[in-house]
């Protein structure tokens, strides 16, 4: 690669550039600037994010790939980045009278956030190993970090050290996957992987085993599941809200990318993993959230559940390519804007040095604050799949393309399931609409209140009007398989 | 010579290995991670990666154990705090030896379907292995990673101020 | 008898592993990341035996990102620790059991 | 245009909800509790009103339509496009739902108006009237749609807003306690329902009505389709309506209903959602015209509530229980007409028991408003010396629903007894008439009790009593008025032949559009005529209102006097205790479910709504959630090792999947 080459790259990465260099200005304007409360900062995170944005659209007119095919800069991680942007602006705008309320560090939070974002840009678009192990990495220790952001907290840091172990343990197989691939196929460019595949190869087998079981874990699913409800209970409100949307589907787009473009000769075998996956998550998560009296922690088991709906999406993607990857892709946008916003109130409704966790501490919501119930009723019913929210059409989506693929029985059990988990949504809103008042509720924060608005109006508008953001996902996904055809 | 060379640093690392997971002073872990980590080292050397094998001495080696060291001091840990009772010994073998088996399983049938690349490859023309090849490789197909870790080591150290700095502020 | 690629691909394995056992007994938090990082290491011997077979140097560069990796994880890792200690006096990983159920 | 209908009350809801009920504007406005009471109230009857001036205007329009085609489509949004399911927002106005909305519109806006004065001293006065707009929304979503998606969803939003409504004051735990009844027995109707709607959208492969009808009266088409498939989906359909219409065995739970607020009362629970069922059952007349055995199905279990609810409606003492299986009963006699394939006769009594029911129910508000809060008839009497109109309204209302002659309940209880005994119920009619001879009855006890005689009430309460405000008593008066001369549009063919007024039953001839079935009378020879039977029905009113005259007028010490006699005493108890089927579901289901919850299952939680529906799957449920959350103890250790073994698991599962 020459150096003309390396130059036009760096200027197609726009967008995960400006996130880096809003990082590092937010840091180094922490630096520069004495004094706590730093507003400019929360503003100048905000703007590389909108920037970061207005340069990802431009991907949806012109595919390319950049650093000699490492990146693909196509529809398919344009889509996933929107994802990726949307959920760290409206965790920023959420987290801002949150760090206040626990007096943490803002700058630094800021920065990690914004580099924690560029890692999942860099995943969704890699196409080669290294990048895309990188990528992987620097989502991931960031997210250890805001994990035990919050270091006065014994709880915080016992997450983040239990992320950072149990998330080495994953890397350290990742890695040694990859290895076992490379060593077999002799590149670690996906195309060319999927040109040399050879199934005979033991190599190429217990190497895909070992990275699938690296992205099972990170996307949270059986058997390696059991990490989310302890990390999510422990992080950061805030965190755990960004957490649950911007590492699942950025841990998705990699899933996607990595099977379908790397191994896609031994998609019967991956296929049959994942349906068995699949269905112990989803029964898994739904039976744990149950019986949680956290909410926090039932979320974090109702994320488990919907991971495994979003991979019914992926098994049907054998028989039903285009409805099964693009209904994955949607419910991954429609979740980001449900489960950021349910965190979200429970961010908002959060008092200085304690977070509104358990179903206690939101009884009587609907008395003092009726808005924030409506919100949070409202989040809550698309969670459980209600028309007309978002939440819905993404469930009717993933479900139809399992018919479409003829998984009957996986498509049963996710119904059933889905069915199962309406008992512990609906729980929150008796709580919060027919209770008695037991605590206090925080006064009103209008920057809250705004990301919390947006979040609700997206999940009724995009429910309604469900077209765009389908259409969207729709184009995202051929340009996706179109990159496979033409192999 | 390769083979007797490769039989003792092999061996070496297995027993560093070993004391490390089964010592009980985190002190001598430490000391026998970088046994470890230094016959691998010879090990890259025969396998003709002379740049790596100084990497994993200066870096590895050198600088991430001297962290491990340096906050098993820093924490000043006497004793008492370091002595836990560890699993049961029987149910250590089990583990052990449970995940020896699946790798064997991996290693002696498995393994044997291995295509053609067999032997290892005594040399290779000059560039291979050496600074100059390396970084060659590095800025140009690899661009893109190099300055990605740039990224990680931010976020690191990042971390590393939020999480540790000495008074709770 | 000559040095075949099994013979670092079984070593690899065993130090993986013993890595591997070392993360799931161990007590000692400082010694579960020294753990974590044998593993890391097994992987960067399987990618130099396999750079050499093959002459291809894309695993010495592997190599060299995954060494940084280690690194970047086994600083915060230390950082959590030295956070842990002061909030348990301990580093016994086991009483981590705030988070449960 | 058609949209315009249901987003008024829509944007009425949120209006109120939004600005009123959630508090905004008391922090942001400012303004006293009484102005705001004042828009709030306005902006609630505003809305139904401009609903109902809009669906008037449409019935003109659709009058004017050539009558082969009298139907309005409008195409408001396609939801899911794409696929087999195509949901779209789709409203039609046909003369079916065009008397409903009718209906609808103007029933509730006279209730919402009258709601203003009964509400009015209410803390909770906006979110009353926002869950009433809700209510009218969905349940003209429910009528518009024109699909059967769009139809479930206002069934369900009913439903709900039926539901909030009941438990309206919920700090009362009874109250609380009837809105979770209806809850969940709706939820059993609303299963069969849904189904219904799965194996129509199976067989026809749509859900639209002009599709599904459309194939389901081409005889081509239906010859592919053994009867036994039509007769299925026209008994689940009808599951569904016996939850919604409150039929025998799930109408338990309406007279609990009655906890709410008596407007809710009038408006959901007499005159418009409990009928949503038969509107259902007209809708899909192709299913039931074309399986005589979900007919007799049908008009079976219609007559047997029928008879059922009036026997327990004779000796109830609370107002407004007299009226709710009162309710039940008449709903019996509409699906009586809708079953037994007279669809225009139904939904006629439906009309106008609209009319009346709801005028009873508000002469009953303004009583129990009058008095106090008092709802039983043995506390009251002689009130016609303080409440003048409410005494004259309610007066018309008990003779409309009696069937005395020339009142609208009289065309409409005619015209299905005689369809029934034409088309060969003769059973069924009969016990139609004994239930005419009963309704008669317990309505005219009713009133005598309440208004005749002396009065038996307390000083303190007759010191209190006052006449409604005019916000309730015009609405009062207007409904008295329907009552009176609602019938006259359904006028049956033979008497308006004779009458000179017109050929045929105007009402018929206006909804024959949506009927695809005609019905043709066989030249058979019976042994009564037209004549004949309108004059059984007369006997049948006068017998039952004279009997009621007898015991409680002429001789009030008679009804003591019988309670001696050992059967008509052993009968009175189990009439007065609801024939113990409350008891016996008590031990069948409740008790079952109450017993196995606190017992075993979810000894922590209290029992919720939700609980209570999901304490079958509770109790493996729970097991497991308990093993998961004994595995998720907190050991960083053993969730290291349990992933190292799951790892394990996936490379072993994968390598011998490839290679095997």
């Amino acid at each position: 690669m020459d150096s003309i080459e390396a130059l036009r790259s760096t200027l197609l990465i726009g967008p995960e550039l400006a996130l880096i260099l809003t990082g590092l200005i937010v840091m180094v304007i922490d630096a520069l600037i004495k004094g706590k409360a730093k507003t400019e900062l929360f503003w100048i995170a905000l703007l590389g994010l909108a920037v970061s944005f207005v340069l990802n659209l431009e991907r949806f007119h012109q595919v390319s790939s950049a650093f000699a095919g490492a990146l693909s800069l196509d529809e398919f991680a344009a889509y996933f980045n929107i994802i990726f942007i949307v959920g760290a602006f409206l965790a920023i705008v959420l987290s801002k009278d949150y760090i206040a309320k626990m007096d943490l560090r803002a700058n630094e939070y800021y920065a990690l956030l914004l580099f924690s974002t560029s890692g999942m840009m860099i995943l969704s678009s890699a196409k080669e190993f290294m990048s895309l192990f990188l990528g992987f990495e620097i989502m991931s220790i960031s997210v250890y970090i805001l994990s035990g952001f919050n270091r006065r907290s014994t709880r915080s840091s016992e997450a983040g050290i239990k992320y950072l172990v149990l998330g080495g343990f994953a890397s350290a197989i990742l890695l040694y996957g990859i290895a076992l691939i490379y060593g077999a196929s002799g590149t670690i460019f996906l195309d060319e992987i999927a040109k040399r595949f050879d199934i005979n190869n033991p190599l190429y087998l217990a190497g895909t085993a070992l990275i699938l079981v690296a992205f099972i874990f990170k996307i949270g699913a059986f058997p390696l599941h059991q990490w989310v409800p302890d990390i999510y209970e422990g992080a950061p409100m805030a965190v755990t809200g960004f957490m649950s949307v911007g590492v699942k589907a950025a841990a998705f787009a990699i899933l996607l990318r990595v099977l379908f473009e790397g191994f896609s000769q031994l998609e019967t075998s991956w296929t049959q993993v994942l349906w068995i996956v699949s269905v112990f998550t989803m029964t898994i998560g739904n039976l744990a959230a149950l019986t949680q009296i956290s909410i926090k922690r039932m979320l974090a088991y109702s994320s488990i559940a919907h991971a495994g709906y979003i991979l019914v999406g992926v098994v049907a993607a054998y028989g039903e390519k285009k409805l099964g990857l693009s209904s994955v892709l949607y419910y991954l946008f429609s979740y980001t804007f449900m489960n950021l916003g349910a965190f979200g109130v429970l961010t908002y409704l959060s008092m200085k040095g304690r977070e509104c966790e358990t179903l206690d501490d939101i009884s009587g919501l609907w008395v003092k604050k009726p808005l924030t119930a409506v919100a949070l009723g409202i989040f809550m019913l698309s969670l459980a799949g209600v028309p007309p929210t978002i939440g819905f059409f993404a469930k009717y989506r993933v479900f139809l393309s399992g018919v479409r693929a003829e998984f009957y029985w996986l498509v049963v059990i996710g119904i059933l399931n889905s069915v199962l988990s309406a008992y512990y949504y609906l729980r929150v809103l008796v709580y919060a609409y027919m209770r008695e008042e037991k605590v206090e509720f925080p006064s009103f924060k209008p920057i809250s209140a705004v990301a919390l608005t947006i979040l609700t109006i997206g999940t009724i508008i995009l429910g309604i009007f469900p077209f765009y953001s389908w259409d969207l996902a729709l184009k995202a996904v051929d340009s996706f398989l179109l990159a496979l055809q033409a192999r | 010579m390769e083979t007797i060379i490769f039989y003792v640093f092999a061996a070496t690392s297995v027993i560093g290995s070993l004391v490390l997971v089964s010592h009980k002073n985190p002190v001598a872990s430490a000391l026998s991670l970088v046994l470890t980590l230094f016959s691998t080292a010879v090990l890259f050397i025969l396998l003709l990666a002379h740049f790596i094998a100084l990497i994993q001495v200066l870096v590895y080696a050198g600088a991430i154990m001297v962290l491990f060291l340096f906050t098993v001091m820093f924490l000043n840990l006497r004793d008492e705090s370091l002595r836990f009772d560890a699993v049961k010994v029987p149910v250590k073998l089990g583990i052990l030896s449970l995940l020896l088996l699946i790798s064997g399983y991996f290693i002696f049938i498995g393994f044997k379907k291995i295509p053609p690349l067999n032997t290892m490859v005594i040399s290779h023309p000059e560039p291979f292995g050496t600074v100059e090849g390396v970084g060659e490789v590095l800025f140009s197909d690899y661009l893109l990673p190099f300055e990605l870790t740039s990224v990680l080591i931010v976020v690191a150290i990042l971390g590393v101020v939020v999480i540790a700095k000495r008074r709770f502020d | 008898m000559t040095v075949t690629i099994e013979h670092y691909l079984v070593l690899s394995a065993i130090l993986f592993i013993i890595g591997a056992y070392g993360v799931i007994v161990r007590k000692n938090l400082i010694i579960v990341l020294m753990s974590l990082e044998l593993m890391l290491n097994a992987s960067n011997l399987a990618f130099v035996a396999f750079s050499n077979v093959l002459g291809d140097l894309t695993g010495h560069i592997f190599v060299i990102m995954s060494i940084t990796v280690a690194a970047a994880e086994v600083a915060v890792g230390l950082a959590f620790v030295v956070t842990i200690y002061t909030h348990h006096e301990t580093l016994n990983i086991d009483v981590l059991r705030m988070l449960k159920g | 245009m058609i949209a315009w209908i249901i987003l008024a009350p829509l944007f009425g809801a949120l209006i109120n909800g939004i600005l009123f009920a959630s508090g905004l504007s008391r922090r942001f406005l400012g303004g006293s509790e009484h102005e705001e009471k004042r828009i709030v109230g306005i902006i609630g009857c505003g809305v139904v009103l401009i609903s109902a001036l809009i669906s008037s205007f449409l019935f003109f329009k659709l009058e004017a339509l050539h009558p082969q085609q009298k139907e309005i489509i409008q195409e408001l949004y396609i939801w899911i496009p794409s696929g087999d399911f195509a949901a779209r927002f789709e409203f039609l106005f046909d003369s079916l739902s065009c008397v409903m909305t009718l209906v609808v519109t103007w029933v509730s806006f006279l209730i919402h108006v009258y709601s203003v004065g009964y509400m009015q001293e209410d803390k909770s006065y906006s979110r009353y009237f926002t869950y009433l707009n809700i209510f009218v929304f969905f349940m003209l979503v429910l009528v518009l749609g024109n699909n059967f998606p769009l139809m479930f969803i206002g069934w369900e939003g009913v439903g709900l807003a039926s539901y909030l409504l009941i438990g309206f004051w919920y700090d009362d735990p009874a109250k609380a306690t009837a809105g979770r009844k209806a809850f969940i027995v709706n939820r059993i109707g609303d299963f069969g329902f849904i189904l219904g709607i799965f194996l129509i959208f199976f067989v026809f492969g749509s859900v639209n009505y002009q599709e599904v009808f459309k194939k389901a009266i081409d005889p081509e088409f239906m010859s592919a389709i053994p009867g036994v498939v039509v007769t299925t989906i026209a008994l689940l359909l009808f599951v569904g309506a016996v939850g919604k219409s409150a039929q025998f065995p799930l109408y338990v739970w309406l007279p609990d209903a009655m906890a709410g607020p008596t407007p809710v009362s009038a408006l959901i629970h007499a005159a418009t959602m409990v009928t949503a069922g038969v509107y259902m059952t007209a809708r899909c007349n192709v299913f039931y015209s074309q399986s005589p055995t979900a007919q007799a199905f049908v008009v079976s279990v219609a007559a047997f509530t029928a008879l059922l609810a009036a026997t327990i409606a004779i000796t109830q003492n609370d107002i407004k229980k007299v009226l709710a299986y009162s309710t039940v009963s008449q709903l019996g006699y509409m699906f009586m007409g809708v079953g037994c394939g007279a669809y225009a006769a139904g939904m006629f009594h439906l009309v106008t028991h609209a009319f009346f029911k709801a005028l009873l129910f508000l002469g009953a508000g303004s009583v129990i408003h009058a008095l106090g809060g008092e709802q039983d008839i043995r506390r009251m009497g002689g009130l016609r010396k303080f409440l003048p109109i409410t005494f004259i309204t309610f007066l018309i209302g008990t003779l409309a629903i009696s069937g005395v002659p020339l009142l609208s309940g009289f065309f409409s209880k005619d015209e299905i007894l005689s369809a029934l005994y034409e088309r060969g119920y003769t059973i069924h009619w009969l016990i139609g008439l004994i239930t005419a001879v009963l309704t008669a009855f317990y309505m005219m006890r009713l009133y005598i009790l309440t208004f005749g005689g002396k009065t038996r009430m307390s000083e303190e309460v007759k010191h209190h009593i006052h006449e409604s405000p005019y916000s309730m008593a015009i609405p009062l008066l207007i409904l008295a008025l329907l009552s009176l001369i609602g019938g006259y549009i359904g006028i049956p063919a033979f008497m308006g032949k004779i009458l000179e007024i017109h050929d045929s039953n105007l009402f018929e001839e206006f909804l024959g559009s949506s009927i695809f079935v005609k019905w043709v009378q066989p030249e058979e020879y019976y042994l009564f005529g037209h004549w004949t039977l309108v004059e059984f029905a007369t006997i049948a009113a006068f017998l039952g209102i004279g009997i009621a005259i007898f015991m409680y007028l002429i001789k009030p010490s008679l009804p003591e006097t019988l309670a001696k006699v050992p059967v008509i005493s052993t009968l009175y108890r189990g009439s007065y205790a609801k024939w113990f089927v409350d008891e016996i579901y008590g031990v069948a289901f409740t008790r079952t479910f109450i017993v196995l919850s606190k017992d075993l299952l979810w000894a922590n939680f209290d029992v919720t709504i939700i609980d209570g529906a999901v304490n079958g799957v509770g109790s493996i449920a729970r097991g497991a959630a308990t093993l998961l959350r004994t595995a998720q103890a907190g050991i960083l250790r053993f969730y290291a090792a349990l992933m190292a073994l799951g790892a394990v698991a996936i490379l072993i599962y994968m390598v011998v999947s490839a290679r095997f």
